[in-house]
Parts: structure tokens; C-alpha cells; sequence
């Protein structure tokens, strides 16, 4: 008792149960920690935890349904995103917000002008700001000019102009370079150093277990733990969380290496925006095989998904399919040419039925025949079940599967899977696997982008590492299941290299 | 920037200021006319290029000012007082109406002052005792300088543009304060600007107070400049044209939607022109129609070619 | 009260067809188009011209109809195919620039003075109560409800139907099933122009058709369109009968002149107590 | 960056001197006598701008073949006003100030006039307008220069409400199309109707775009009136004879000359049968009695419009020719190409048997038709027929 309210005295800001549900889903579901002052507090959690929800609640972006939110002791609850700012909290944004249009120097005199510092004060504040994040010689240029990394940068130096009481980072380090980290790095470390309070969403676990003095780890919408690193680094739950539990199943002989090559990816690089996502993948996929590619947010896994399946335009490099190239030509004509991606998120169309998108999947070929759709419907009973219902009622897990099925009714000779396990239930995940290992069974080739890889592994013949958009390892699967430096590759410590090359 | 802008902003004034020594009262009208439009535009363009905001309400902002002038001078009051008073009335209004129509996003925005231009014109044609009706009104006395009466072109033509560089001026010294740049934050990212402490709804008002403003000094000066209003002048379409003129300018300065009033106007008369004198009178039915589709089509050619508006062109010249 | 509420209906149904027109093509390609009064004023003097000229009517109005689906068709080619990626407001300004130039055009061909499209059918009024409705009403409602039954089969029926959808809902997702954005936008305007090419030749008989009469249908088309929340079909339906009704009370128990201002002040309370229109559920697209 | 600038200035500049340039023709061919036409020939009101261009056309050609103005020809030189009382103005301007014409005609309605008043004053060049609102010629004193060829709206509105009162019919409704037109007719109405014992039980008003008025004549059918007045225009006629009908109003329907010929005969057909009109005596041009003075005159202009424009002329229309056979007269009685003996031999027209009566200008009434030029017209078996007597 009298721990916790000591506790409360010294908390800056205060969250409690915490709720937040849209329509039918629920973005944040009972979450609870405290922030102390001086503090450098980091949450963690797989995609879909609720992380940028909390931020969101917060800030007041978003009202929450319920629970209380506190800093100072004053209630957030219903106030405007203007009022909590002047309050004293700044963020930063996941996908970066800053005033495009507005030159680097202008984006950070906003921020001070909206305090009532004027004029050339401003401006001299400015500059100042933007020459503690390495940005002085770039103060004239256009924000959207800024490459990636300044961009980040940017956004922290307009979120530091208006001194916060409270900081919040929303996965600064996401998308840059190992050097641009580094100096987040240092420079976060010289804020803690001043005092001021931080609040971080981040993936790089690497970072998170270095610099925090605790760690909050959301799950589902939940608070999973909260606890120094070291705890929350041997906290069983956090493990599975983010590796989920390994799925028994029988290890199949390893055809890796054996087929000829079905898709050849040569040099690969795709820019998102002013991202250079994809920097020289080099890959091939052997035809009948499950290649599972890992690595952590941000890496570019997605990305070079898409721009095989051709929604993003590749900058250079070849793709070839069955030896013809495919690369630089759009989505529409790809899937005609036998490549379908079950994209992240599944994107099913939620206002349509289960069955009009099964036959959506069969567009390019002109529809599907009752033998081809009884197939994938004894592949997934459950959407038999729910075939006349909105695919927008159905469940996490039966909206995976929907995908899935609608992805196989293209025919494909080439299955490209974007995170199917994405915030699903084990028990769930089990089933989809079950069911893509007896799609792998039954020839179709797949690679598989997936953070749960302990489930995935054991599917896969071979994998690939992914790091800021490049392969860096490649190797057999069986010789990497189960082993422990592969938690590591997740929570820390580097693998990439340690790992057996192909 | 700021310098281009005022660079412009004084040729464009200069550029202007020459033509009514080619002692032709049709071209100064002509100009007139242009300015008077020019005027709503710039303020249009602020809303539009600054705040992002499209609003369809201008023409009728317009139409109060023009006839709060006419009816206050009609009623004895100093003209000059009448202009500040209709001025007076518009900003009231803007702001009581702004408060919560602003609150709305995207198109929702657009219909909402679209619903206001319309109201405003039924009410003009609806309080007919006052405002004489869809007959329109002309009983009050014309624009005097002490004992002198401003009539003919070249009085109102000085008189309008000096209002339109003042505006230029003034808008682009706006852009230019911490205000323009609250602005142009909110139009960018409306949750970055909040959650750097910017005011959001107090900045998106003072816009859109301070373009009805400008519209309201353009329908005064129309009002006494023509002698003559009715409701016809201030409808929807007029609204939709001054949008066409910011769009056709280019929003992102303070001068572009005086060029697109330039252009609006000059391409539709040189038009005009061309048809009456090329084409024998038996034909001119033809030619007015064909003069319609021709305008259609220079619209979108130079939307297709330049997106961003003349003066966003030069701009984009001038960067590089 | 039963005469408003009847023909504020048959009103209000032509709205919605032009509305109907402006949800589907902002759908599928985000653009707000303001000339969509304009096919339905193409449809309606063609078939007013070929009636005049002793063509049979019903051969007559679908020559309107196959015309308005035609311009729609060119519009989306020569004026906004390549403005994909262009802000909403300039490609609202490139449809205003086509709507000057189809009427222009309209009044080239077709002249200034009103053209009249022959009844669909004679007959006497029909009498409901203290009510009465022409038999042109009974059509309108009647192709209108016909329509929307249509609509639904293609909706929900056909395979284009879907592709339709799916584009509207999840451009990318749809790319991935191998449908097309640009085709389908190119058959959102044939399907937009088509219905107000439709709403333009059933009305003409009651109205008459003029070169300019686009511009007074558009523009409560279009806000039927938003009423009902800008990407929902039925929305817009409900949003046109809707808007039609309070017009028609709204003359009917308040001084007529300010018939169009209490449409707006309605409407316009609406949007105060729903920023998202009637139906809007969606996020819209800019 | 400056030369830019200068570029943007020069083509500005050029394009405005281009335009005007070309509005500035060597003074018309064979020292011909220049007629400036301002009126709309698109917008709202072509349906009416654009027959009484027509009009306008014919009676120049006329007094061209028969050797023109001493054997100067008329030129005219016509400009589109879009229906807007601002690019009317300009117009104008342009007329007087670029082409250097004698006289100008237009605009065709009053609020496309209205703002020509001071400037045309100011200029001194006459004007002849077909806009029918009588401040157009009211005051006199402050409309030296200005002249127009429809009788004022008051006459016409006598007119209707003498017809009426002759009927025994005392309650009556009004409807009229919220616009220039329809306010200036309910004005003048609503102020002459008690003078003749009627009483205005309902008054309604519907836009111009309207669709559909059942919702006004329903409310007017409740007011119970034994005859219902509309003052409108075409296509707005036809539609509240449609819907009149269907809600089966008092069979005495009045309308004013607006109602225009073609299009609403076109589209009323049945729902028209027994309706009556106040017009002038076009409409019923072949009906005419022999003695009567415009018969022959009327007869050779419906004949030759048929034959020109496949369609036949309405009254309206015929306000365009009257004014150019003003001018003409003025022009031949001394005034040449002179504005200001043009204006002056205006003044002086007398008897001029012309389209819609018999023209008597004065100092006094710069109008100068009679309620003597009206005729009532009922509509039966598909046209219009006259009605005996006054």
C-alpha cells in the first residue's frame, strides 16, 4: 500500500485501465503503468499490442472509453490534443508527420511560436534545436526534402522545441541507418541526462534494453509485464509473446536446395517515399519450397513482398519468374503471371462476403468452379461455415484464413505470405500453419515473412535474415529451429552473422 | 520567398497601374472588374492556399458586403463608413458561422459553405423590402471624396487595386507571420500541428474571418463602383469561379490568385472578342456557345499541364 | 402534406440518381465530379432532339442514355485519367472546366430554347388520398426503384460488380487480385453517367430539357451524395428522396421562395450533428 | 527571376491590348452605321437573348435590302452578355468604347440592364433595352438615354387584372419565378390588382431550375381561388401549367407574355387547353382582323421567321426587332450616326406601327406602347386564339 503510493507521489504520469475499442476491435484493453519523473520508460509488444493506441490515448488523438489517465495529477481524460500538449507532452509519430511543405527550420519555430516565442528568438531556438539533432546545415531545406533519417530527427527536435515534461517516442529508431541510430542514441541519452521524462514505443530491442530503466510490455491490448530489462528479457510470457510457442510438429527432411529455381531476385532496391527500403536483395525461391524470411520491423521484409507482387515499382534490380522477368510491372499483371501475396493485415473486403471474396481471389482467371472452392473450404471448415457472412464480422484468425484461401484461388505457382500470424491466438496460428504446410504438401512454393518464428521455422526448408533491406544470412531451417540464439536475434545481441550461411 | 512574393506583388501593381494611361475606359473597366474580383480571390486564396480549406460561401461574403454597403449608404450613412460597417457586419457573421462549420473536414466543409452561399442568396432575394429583391437595388448615393464623386473607370480602378496590393501585401505578410505558418502547419498534418501546441480552430477562424473580410471590400467597391446590385452577382457560380481563379493562379502565394483573376478574365473576354469580330453577326449564337467550350477547355488544359497554378509554375521556374 | 411528401419522392428520386453517380465514381477514384449534372443535360437533349426529329421515344431515350454513358466515358479519358494524382480540388476545377465545356457544347447543338421529351405514357393523374401523381412521377419512382434493384444485382451479383467494390474498398488489396484501378474508373464513369443520363431523360418530360439544366441537377445530386455520407449507395438514395422531401415540404409549409435555403439549413444541421454525413462510416479519401 | 516576371507582365499586357485591338475594326465597312447588340445568348435568360437576336437580325437585314440608312448599311456588332449584369456592363463599354457604336440594344431582360443605366447616361449613347421592369425608363429624368421596347410591367399586370375583373373573378392567386422578372410582375401586380376589386389570396414563388411546383399550387388550391395569375418564363411556364392541371386548379389560368410561344405550347399540349395569355398580338398574327394596322406587318415577319429559324416567334422575341426598327427610324427621321440626334429623333417617334403595337415615344415615356397593344389569347386545340373584345 504504502509502496504504491509512494509510487503515485513520484509518478509524472499515471495510466490506469486504460480502454479504447473501435467498432468491434479492441486497440487497447485494460492497460496500466506509471511514469516517474526523470525516467526512461520504453514499451515493447508485438504489432497490434496497442502501443501507438496508449500514445494516442495519451496525447488525446484519441478519448479513451475508459480508465484514467493522469500527469501531475491532472486528468487527461477529455482534453484536446492542443490542451495536453500545452500541458507539457510532445511526441514523435510512427509514420512521421511533419509539415512537408514547411522549410526544417519553419517545421521546429511552429512548435515554438505555438508557446509564444516570436520572431528571430524563434528562429535562433530553432536553429539551436536543430544543430543538437545534426541538422544545422539542413535548416533551409524543405522537410520533405530531408532524407529518412533527418526526417526523424526533425520531428524530435519540434517535439523538444515545445519542452515537454514528458517525452513520447513512437519507434524513432525504425528506419534508419546504424549510424543514424547511434546518434539517437547519444542524443537521447544527453535528454535523459537533463532530466527530461521519456516515454518510448520501439522494436529495436537492442536499444530498448540498453537505455530503459523499465520496460512495459503490452500484449494484445494488455500490460503483459513491467519491469527492468533483465526481467522482462526472462519473463516467460514476453519470450512467447514474441516468439510464440514453438508448435509441435514432426521435423520434415529438409528439401532445401533440391527444385529448380522458380523466382530469381537480383539486386533488388525499392524507395518508399524517402526510404531506400529494399537496398540490393539478392534471393532465389526453388520451386516447391517454404522459404521464411525474418528479421525485425522495419527491415524491409514487407517491402520486398509488395514489390514482388508489384505494388511497389522496384528502383533497379531484376526479378524473374520461371526465368522471364516480372520485375516493373504491376500488381494486376503479376498475379496473371502466378504470384499472389496474402498481404499484411489480410486486407480482406469486410463489406463483402466470405464467398465473394473467395471469388475475388479467382478474378484474374476469370472465376472459380465449385471443385476449386470446396478445396479451400476443406482447407478451412470455418469459413464454409461462414460463407453468406460479412467478411468484416469474422474474427482475426478467420480473416488470416480468408486471405489465405482467397490468395491460393489465383492458381498461384508462387505464394508470398506478409505476417499471418499477426496478433492471432496460438491455438489459431497452430491451424493456419497446419493448414499452409498442407498447401506446401501439396506443391505450391510460399516465402513467408513471419515474427512468430518458432511456428514457422519448423514449416520452412530454408530462411533468410533480413536487416535494413538486405539479406544478410541465409540458411537450412532444421539447422536453426529451436535454438536459443535465435530468441536472441529478437531480444537482442547480433545473430545475423553468427548464423551458418548458405 | 517572402521577397518573390513582394517582387511579384509590386510588377504585377506596376504592370497594372500603366494601363489606364491608354486612356481606354473599356480596358480600365475591364480591370476593374478584375480587381474587384482579384480582391475576393486573394482572400479565397489564403483559406485555400494556407489553411487548405475549400470554401464555397466567397461570392456570398461578397453579396453581404455589397449590399450591408449599399443598403448603410442608402440609408445615410458616409459611404466610407458604410464600407467599414459592411465590413463590421461580414466579420461578425464570418466568425459566428466559421466557429462551427470549421469543425468539418474535407468535403463535408466544402458542402457546408456551399449551403451557406445559397442561404445568403435566398435571403438577399427573399428580403426583398430590404433588398429589393431578385430585382436588385441601386437607390444610394454614389462614392465621394469630400465634395469630388468617384464615378468613371479610372477612379475605381486606382481605388481597386490599391485595395488588391494592399491585400497581396497583406496576405503575404501574413503567410509570412507565425500566423501563415500555424496555417500552413494545420493544412499539412492537423494532430502534429495540435500536438506541438498550435490552436487549431482560433487559426483555421481568423483565416476564414479574414478572407470573407477581403470579399466584403470587393463587393463594397463593386457595389459603388457599378451603381448597381441584385443577387444574380453573388451566387454559387460566382463562388465556384473565384475558386477556379485561386486554383487557376495557384494558391501557395499571395499573388497567384491575382493572376488567375487576370487570366479568368482576360482569356474569357479576348475570347469574347475574337468571336464577335471574327464570326458575322448571324452567327454570334454559335459563337458564344463555342466561346464557352472553348474556356471549358482552356480550364482543364492548364490544370492538366500546370497543377499548381501559374504563379506555382513560375514558382517551381524560380526554385530551380 | 401527402402531395409534398409525394412529389418531394418522385423529386428526390432523381436526385439520388445523379447522387448514386457521384458516390460511385468518388469511390473508386476519389474524384468529386461536378459534371455529372452534365451527362444527365446530355442525356436529356439528345432524346428530346431525336424525339423531336419522329424517332420512336423508347429508341429516342436510349440514345440519350447510350450518349450521357459515352461522355462519361470521354470525360474520364480526355479530361481526368491522367489526373490521378493530382490534389482534389484541381481535379475538382478539370470536372467544372468539363461541365463548361459539355454545356457549352449542349448549346452549340442543341440551342438555347427549351426541348420537350414526350410523357412516357399518357394517362390521368393518378389520385392517392389528398394526393395526386402524374403518370411521369409513377415512371420516375418506378425506374428508380427498378434501377436500384438493378444496381443491387450488379453490386452484389456480377463479378464487375465486385471488382467495382473491392476497387472502392481496398485499391491495393483489389490490385492484388489482379482487377485493374484505371478500368474500373473508367467504368465508374460509364456507370455514373449512364444513371444520370438515365435520371436527365425520365425527368425531361416533366421539366423539359434545357442546355444548363446540369448545373441545378448536379448540385443537389451533389449533396444528396454527401448527405448520405459520400461512399454509401443507399446513403446517397436515402440523401436524394430525402433532400427532395424537405424541399417540397419545406415550399409547401414555409414561404416557397426560401424553398433552397431551408433544404440547406436542414441540411447543414445534419452535418453539425453528423460531421460524417447520414451514412458515412468510411474515412474518405483525399 | 525578373525577367520572368517581365515575361508574365508582357503577355498580360498583350493579351489585354490584343483584346482590344481586335475590338477595334476600321470604322464598319462603306462607313457603315455600327448597332452594338448586348444580350444573352447563354445563361439563364438565352431562352430569351437568343430569338431576340434573331428579331434583331431580321429587321436590320430589312432595312438594309431596302437601302439602308441613306444608303449607309447597319452594322451590327454583337456581344454575349452570359446573363450576367457585370459582363453586361463590360460589354457595353466595350460597345461604346472600342466599336464606337451609334446605339446600343440590350440587355434582354432588366437585371442585364439595370447596370447600364449610369454608365450609358454618363456616356451618352442611346439605349434600347427589352428588359420589361419599368425603372428601366423610370424616372424619366434620370433616363435621358435610355429607352425600351416592352410595355412596363404595370400595363401588362393592368391589363391581366382588368381581364380578370371583366371575368367577375375577384380571389385570385399569384405565382411567379423568383427572379427579376417574376418579382418585377408580382410587384406591379400585387399594386394594381385591389384597383380592380381582386383580391390576392395566395402568392407563391418557385426558382427558375424547379423541377416541380406541386407543392406551391398545392398550397394555392387550398387557398381556394377562382383564378390563378403566373408570371414566368419558359420552360417554368410549362411546368405550372402541367402541374396545374394535374392537381386540377380553377380552370382560369393567366399568364404573362413571358409564357412565350413555342416551348410552352410544345410541352403543355392538353394540360395548356383554356389557358389564357396577355400578350402582344404575334401569337395570334393570322386572327388579326383585316383592319387591323400590324396585320400585314406581323403576317411578312411570322412568315420570313418561320421560314429562318424553322420555328415560330414569340412574343418576346419581337422586342428585339422593335427595337432595332426604333433605332432605324430615329436613324432615317435625321438621326444618322449621330447618339445624340439619334436620341433625339427617338423622342419623337410617332405611330410607328411595329412588332408588339404601335410605338408613340415621348420626352415623358421613353416606352411608348399602349395597353391598346395587348390582346387576350386563350389556348385551344394544340394554339392560341384570340378573345373578342378588350
Amino acid at each position: 500500500m504504502a509502496g504504491k503510493g509512494r509510487a503515485v507521489s513520484a509518478a509524472l504520469l499515471e495510466i490506469r485501465g486504460a480502454r479504447k475499442r473501435f467498432g468491434g476491435v479492441v486497440a487497447v484493453d485494460d492497460v496500466s503503468f506509471d511514469v516517474r519523473r526523470g525516467e526512461f520508460v520504453s514499451i515493447i509488444g508485438p504489432n497490434g499490442a496497442g502501443k501507438t493506441s496508449v500514445f494516442n490515448l495519451i496525447t488525446g488523438a484519441y478519448a479513451p472509453d475508459g480508465g484514467e489517465i493522469r500527469l501531475d495529477g491532472h486528468s487527461l481524460v477529455g482534453k484536446s490534443l492542443t490542451a495536453i500538449a500545452r500541458l507539457g507532452v510532445a511526441r514523435t509519430f510512427q509514420t512521421l508527420q511533419l509539415f512537408g511543405s514547411m522549410r526544417a527550420v519553419d517545421n521546429v519555430v511552429v512548435a515554438l511560436e505555438a508557446r509564444g516565442v516570436r520572431g528571430s528568438q524563434a528562429y535562433h531556438r530553432a536553429r539551436r534545436l536543430l544543430e543538437d539533432v545534426g541538422l544545422a546545415d539542413r535548416a533551409h531545406a524543405l522537410a520533405h526534402d530531408l532524407s529518412f533519417g533527418q526526417q526523424r530527427m526533425l520531428e524530435l527536435a519540434r517535439a523538444l522545441a515545445a519542452e515537454p515534461k514528458m517525452l513520447l517516442l513512437d519507434e524513432p529508431t525504425s528506419g534508419l541507418s546504424r549510424g543514424e541510430v547511434a546518434a539517437l542514441v547519444e542524443q537521447l541519452r544527453r535528454l535523459r541526462a537533463s532530466g527530461l521524462t521519456i516515454l518510448m514505443i520501439e522494436h529495436d530491442l537492442r536499444t530498448v534494453m540498453a537505455e530503459s530503466d523499465r520496460v512495459v510490455v503490452l500484449h494484445r491490448g494488455r500490460t503483459l509485464a513491467t519491469g527492468t530489462p533483465a526481467d522482462v528479457r526472462n519473463h516467460p510470457d514476453v519470450v512467447a509473446a514474441y516468439l510464440g510457442e514453438s508448435l509441435e510438429r514432426p521435423r520434415r527432411a529438409a528439401s532445401a536446395g533440391k527444385g529448380n529455381v522458380l523466382l530469381a531476385v537480383e539486386d533488388l532496391v525499392t524507395d518508399r517515399g524517402d526510404v531506400r527500403a529494399l537496398d540490393g536483395v539478392r534471393l532465389d525461391v526453388r520451386e516447391g519450397e517454404l522459404l521464411a524470411i525474418v528479421g525485425a520491423n522495419g527491415a524491409g521484409k514487407s517491402t520486398l513482398l509488395g514489390t514482388l507482387a508489384g505494388l511497389y515499382p522496384p528502383r533497379s534490380g531484376r526479378v524473374t519468374l520461371c526465368g522471364e522477368p516480372i520485375h516493373g510491372m504491376p500488381a494486376e499483371e503479376i498475379v496473371r503471371r502466378g504470384i499472389a501475396l496474402v498481404p499484411e493485415r489480410r486486407h480482406v473486403f469486410e463489406d463483402l462476403t466470405v464467398a465473394r471474396n473467395l471469388e475475388l481471389g479467382a478474378y484474374a482467371r476469370g472465376g472459380a468452379d465449385d471443385a476449386e472452392l470446396d478445396r479451400v473450404y476443406t482447407l478451412f471448415p470455418r469459413l464454409a461455415e461462414r460463407a453468406r457472412l460479412r467478411a468484416g464480422t469474422l474474427s482475426g484468425g478467420e480473416q488470416q484464413m480468408l486471405a489465405i484461401a482467397r490468395g491460393l484461388l489465383a492458381k498461384p505457382s508462387l505464394l508470398l505470405l506478409d505476417e499471418p500470424s499477426l496478433g492471432l491466438a496460438p491455438r489459431v496460428v497452430a491451424e493456419i500453419f497446419d493448414a499452409l504446410d498442407a498447401v506446401r504438401r501439396a506443391g505450391t512454393t510460399i516465402v513467408l515473412v513471419e515474427q512468430n518464428a518458432l511456428a514457422a521455422l519448423p514449416l520452412a526448408d530454408r530462411f533468410a535474415v533480413m536487416e535494413r533491406g538486405r539479406i544478410t544470412a541465409m540458411g537450412n531451417a532444421a539447422d536453426l529451429s529451436g535454438d536459443p540464439r535465435l530468441a536472441a536475434a529478437y531480444l537482442g545481441t547480433e545473430v545475423a552473422q553468427t548464423l551458418p550461411t548458405s | 520567398m517572402a521577397t518573390v512574393r513582394n517582387a511579384c506583388s509590386a510588377i504585377a501593381v506596376a504592370l497594372l497601374i500603366a494601363v489606364p494611361f491608354l486612356h481606354n475606359g473599356y480596358l480600365t473597366g475591364l480591370l476593374v472588374v478584375v480587381a474587384i474580383d482579384a480582391l475576393a480571390a486573394t482572400g479565397l486564396g489564403l483559406l485555400v492556399g494556407a489553411a487548405g480549406e475549400v470554401s464555397l460561401a466567397q461570392a456570398a461574403f461578397m453579396g453581404i458586403g455589397a449590399y450591408a454597403t449599399a443598403l448603410l449608404a442608402g440609408h445615410g450613412w458616409n459611404a466610407w463608413l458604410a464600407i467599414i460597417g459592411a465590413g463590421a457586419v461580414v466579420v461578425a457573421l464570418a466568425a459566428v458561422v466559421g466557429y462551427p462549420t470549421l469543425r468539418l473536414r474535407g468535403h463535408y466543409l466544402t458542402l457546408a459553405t456551399l449551403g451557406l452561399g445559397i442561404i445568403v442568396f435566398v435571403a438577399l432575394n427573399e428580403a426583398s423590402p430590404l433588398t429589393g429583391g431578385p430585382s436588385g437595388y441601386g437607390d444610394y448615393p454614389s462614392l465621394r471624396i469630400g465634395a469630388l464623386r468617384l464615378s468613371g473607370d479610372v477612379p475605381f480602378y486606382v481605388l481597386a487595386w490599391l485595395c488588391v496590393a494592399l491585400a497581396v501585401i497583406g496576405g503575404a505578410a501574413l503567410r509570412a507571420s507565425w500566423r501563415g505558418r500555424a496555417l500552413r502547419a494545420i493544412s499539412a498534418s492537423e494532430v502534429a500541428a495540435a500536438s506541438v501546441g498550435v490552436s487549431v480552430r482560433a487559426r483555421k477562424l481568423e483565416a476564414f474571418v479574414l478572407s470573407a473580410v477581403a470579399a466584403s471590400l470587393a463587393g463594397s467597391i463593386y457595389a459603388f463602383y457599378v451603381g448597381f446590385i441584385s443577387p444574380t452577382s453573388f451566387g454559387f457560380e460566382q463562388s465556384v469561379f473565384l475558386l477556379v481563379m485561386v486554383v487557376l493562379g495557384g494558391a501557395e502565394t499571395a499573388t497567384g490568385p491575382v493572376f488567375g483573376s487576370l487570366l479568368f478574365v482576360i482569356a474569357n473576354e479576348v475570347l469574347q472578342a475574337l468571336g464577335s469580330h471574327l464570326f458575322p453577326s448571324t452567327a454570334q449564337s454559335a459563337v458564344a456557345a463555342l466561346q464557352i467550350v472553348a474556356f471549358g477547355i482552356v480550364l482543364i488544359v492548364v490544370m492538366r499541364l500546370l497543377p499548381r497554378g501559374v504563379a506555382g509554375a513560375w514558382l517551381e521556374k524560380v526554385a530551380r | 402534406m401527402e402531395q409534398f411528401l409525394l412529389s418531394g419522392l418522385a423529386i428526390g428520386a432523381i436526385y439520388a440518381l445523379v447522387a448514386v453517380g457521384f458516390v460511385v465514381i468518388h469511390n473508386v477514384t476519389g474524384i468529386i465530379n461536378f459534371a455529372q449534372g452534365e451527362f444527365a443535360m446530355c442525356g436529356a437533349m439528345t432524346a428530346a432532339a431525336l424525339a423531336a426529329a419522329a424517332v420512336p421515344l423508347p429508341l429516342a431515350l436510349l440514345a440519350g442514355v447510350a450518349l450521357s454513358a459515352l461522355v462519361g466515358l470521354v470525360t474520364w479519358y480526355a479530361a481526368l485519367r491522367g489526373a490521378a494524382n493530382s490534389s482534389l480540388v484541381v481535379q475538382i476545377i478539370i470536372t467544372i472546366g468539363a461541365s463548361i465545356a459539355l454545356r457549352g457544347i449542349a448549346l452549340l447543338v442543341f440551342g438555347s430554347s427549351p426541348k420537350s421529351v414526350p410523357a412516357f405514357s399518357q394517362g390521368s393523374a393518378l389520385t392517392l388520398g389528398a394526393a395526386t401523381l402524374a403518370p411521369q412521377q409513377l415512371w420516375v419512382l418506378g425506374i428508380v426503384i427498378v434501377l436500384m434493384a438493378l444496381l443491387w444485382l450488379l453490386f452484389e451479383r456480377t463479378r464487375l460488380g465486385g471488382a467495382l467494390l473491392a476497387a472502392a474498398m481496398d485499391r491495393q488489396a483489389a490490385r492484388l487480385m489482379g482487377i485493374d484501378p484505371l478500368a474500373m474508373g473508367a467504368f465508374s464513369f460509364v456507370l455514373a453517367a449512364a444513371l444520370a443520363g438515365i435520371a436527365g431523360v425520365t425527368v425531361a418530360p416533366i421539366t423539359l430539357a434545357t442546355y444548363n439544366m446540369g448545373l441545378a441537377l448536379g448540385l443537389k445530386g451533389f449533396v444528396a451524395a454527401i448527405l448520405g455520407g459520400i461512399s454509401s449507395v443507399p446513403g446517397a438514395v436515402i440523401g436524394g428522396l430525402l433532400l427532395g422531401i424537405v424541399e417540397s415540404v419545406g415550399s409547401g409549409l414555409l414561404p416557397s421562395g426560401s424553398k433552397d435555403a431551408i433544404a440547406f439549413v436542414v441540411l447543414i444541421a445534419v452535418l453539425f450533428a453528423r460531421p460524417e454525413g447520414l451514412f458515412g462510416h468510411r474515412a474518405q479519401r483525399v | 527571376m525578373p525577367h520572368m516576371l517581365q515575361r508574365a507582365a508582357v503577355v498580360a499586357l498583350s493579351l489585354a491590348i490584343g483584346g482590344a485591338s481586335l475590338a477595334a475594326p476600321a470604322a464598319g465597312a462603306g462607313g457603315a452605321i455600327k448597332v452594338g447588340v448586348d444580350l444573352e445568348l447563354s445563361g439563364p435568360a438565352s431562352v430569351w437573348g437568343t430569338p431576340q437576336l434573331r428579331s434583331i437580325q431580321m429587321v436590320a437585314d430589312d432595312v438594309n435590302q431596302h437601302g439602308g440608312i441613306d444608303g449607309k448599311k447597319i452594322e451590327l456588332v454583337v456581344l454575349d452578355n452570359k446573363s450576367d449584369p457585370t459582363q453586361s456592363l463590360t460589354n457595353a463599354k466595350q460597345l461604346v468604347e472600342q466599336d464606337h457604336v451609334s446605339a446600343v440594344i440590350g440587355g434582354g431582360t432588366s437585371p442585364t440592364t439595370m447596370p447600364l443605366l449610369k454608365y450609358m447616361e454618363s456616356a451618352k449613347v442611346p439605349l434600347i433595352s427589352d428588359g420589361a421592369a419599368n425603372p428601366i425608363v423610370t424616372p424619366v429624368e434620370e433616363r435621358h438615354w435610355v429607352f425600351k421596347t416592352p410595355h412596363n410591367d404595370s400595363v401588362i399586370a393592368e391589363a391581366v387584372a382588368r381581364f380578370l375583373a371583366r371575368k367577375k373573378l375577384q380571389s385570385v392567386g399569384f405565382i411567379s419565378v423568383n427572379n427579376a422578372y417574376g418579382d418585377s410582375g408580382l410587384r406591379q401586380f400585387s399594386a394594381t390588382a385591389p384597383r380592380y376589386g381582386l383580391k390576392i389570396v395566395d402568392q407563391e414563388k418557385f426558382e427558375a431550375t424547379d423541377s416541380d411546383v406541386t407543392a406551391q399550387l398545392t398550397k394555392i388550391r387550398d387557398a381556394k381561388p377562382q383564378a390563378l395569375v403566373v408570371w414566368a418564363i419558359p420552360p417554368g411556364t410549362s411546368i405550372v401549367a402541367k402541374d396545374a392541371a394535374q392537381l386540377s386548379l380553377p380552370q382560369t389560368l393567366v399568364f404573362s407574355q413571358g409564357a412565350g410561344g413555342n416551348a410552352f405550347t410544345e410541352l403543355a399540349q392538353k394540360a395548356a387547353n383554356g389557358v389564357y395569355i396577355v400578350t402582344t398580338k404575334i401569337p395570334v398574327a393570322s386572327q388579326l382582323p383585316a383592319n387591323d394596322p400590324q396585320k400585314k406587318l406581323l403576317a411578312g415577319y411570322v412568315k420570313e421567321y418561320d421560314s429562318r429559324y424553322h420555328e415560330d416567334p414569340d412574343a418576346i422575341a419581337a422586342f428585339g426587332g422593335d427595337a432595332m426598327r426604333l433605332l432605324a427610324t430615329a436613324m432615317k427621321n435625321g438621326g444618322g450616326d449621330d447618339p445624340s440626334k439619334i436620341r433625339d429623333q427617338l423622342e419623337k417617334i410617332h405611330n410607328l406601327v411595329s412588332l408588339s403595337g404601335i410605338y408613340n415615344v415621348t420626352p415623358e415615356d421613353h416606352q411608348g406602347l399602349s395597353i391598346n397593344d395587348l390582346v387576350i389569347a386563350q389556348f385551344r386545340d394544340g394554339k392560341w386564339n384570340l378573345v373578342a373584345g378588350k
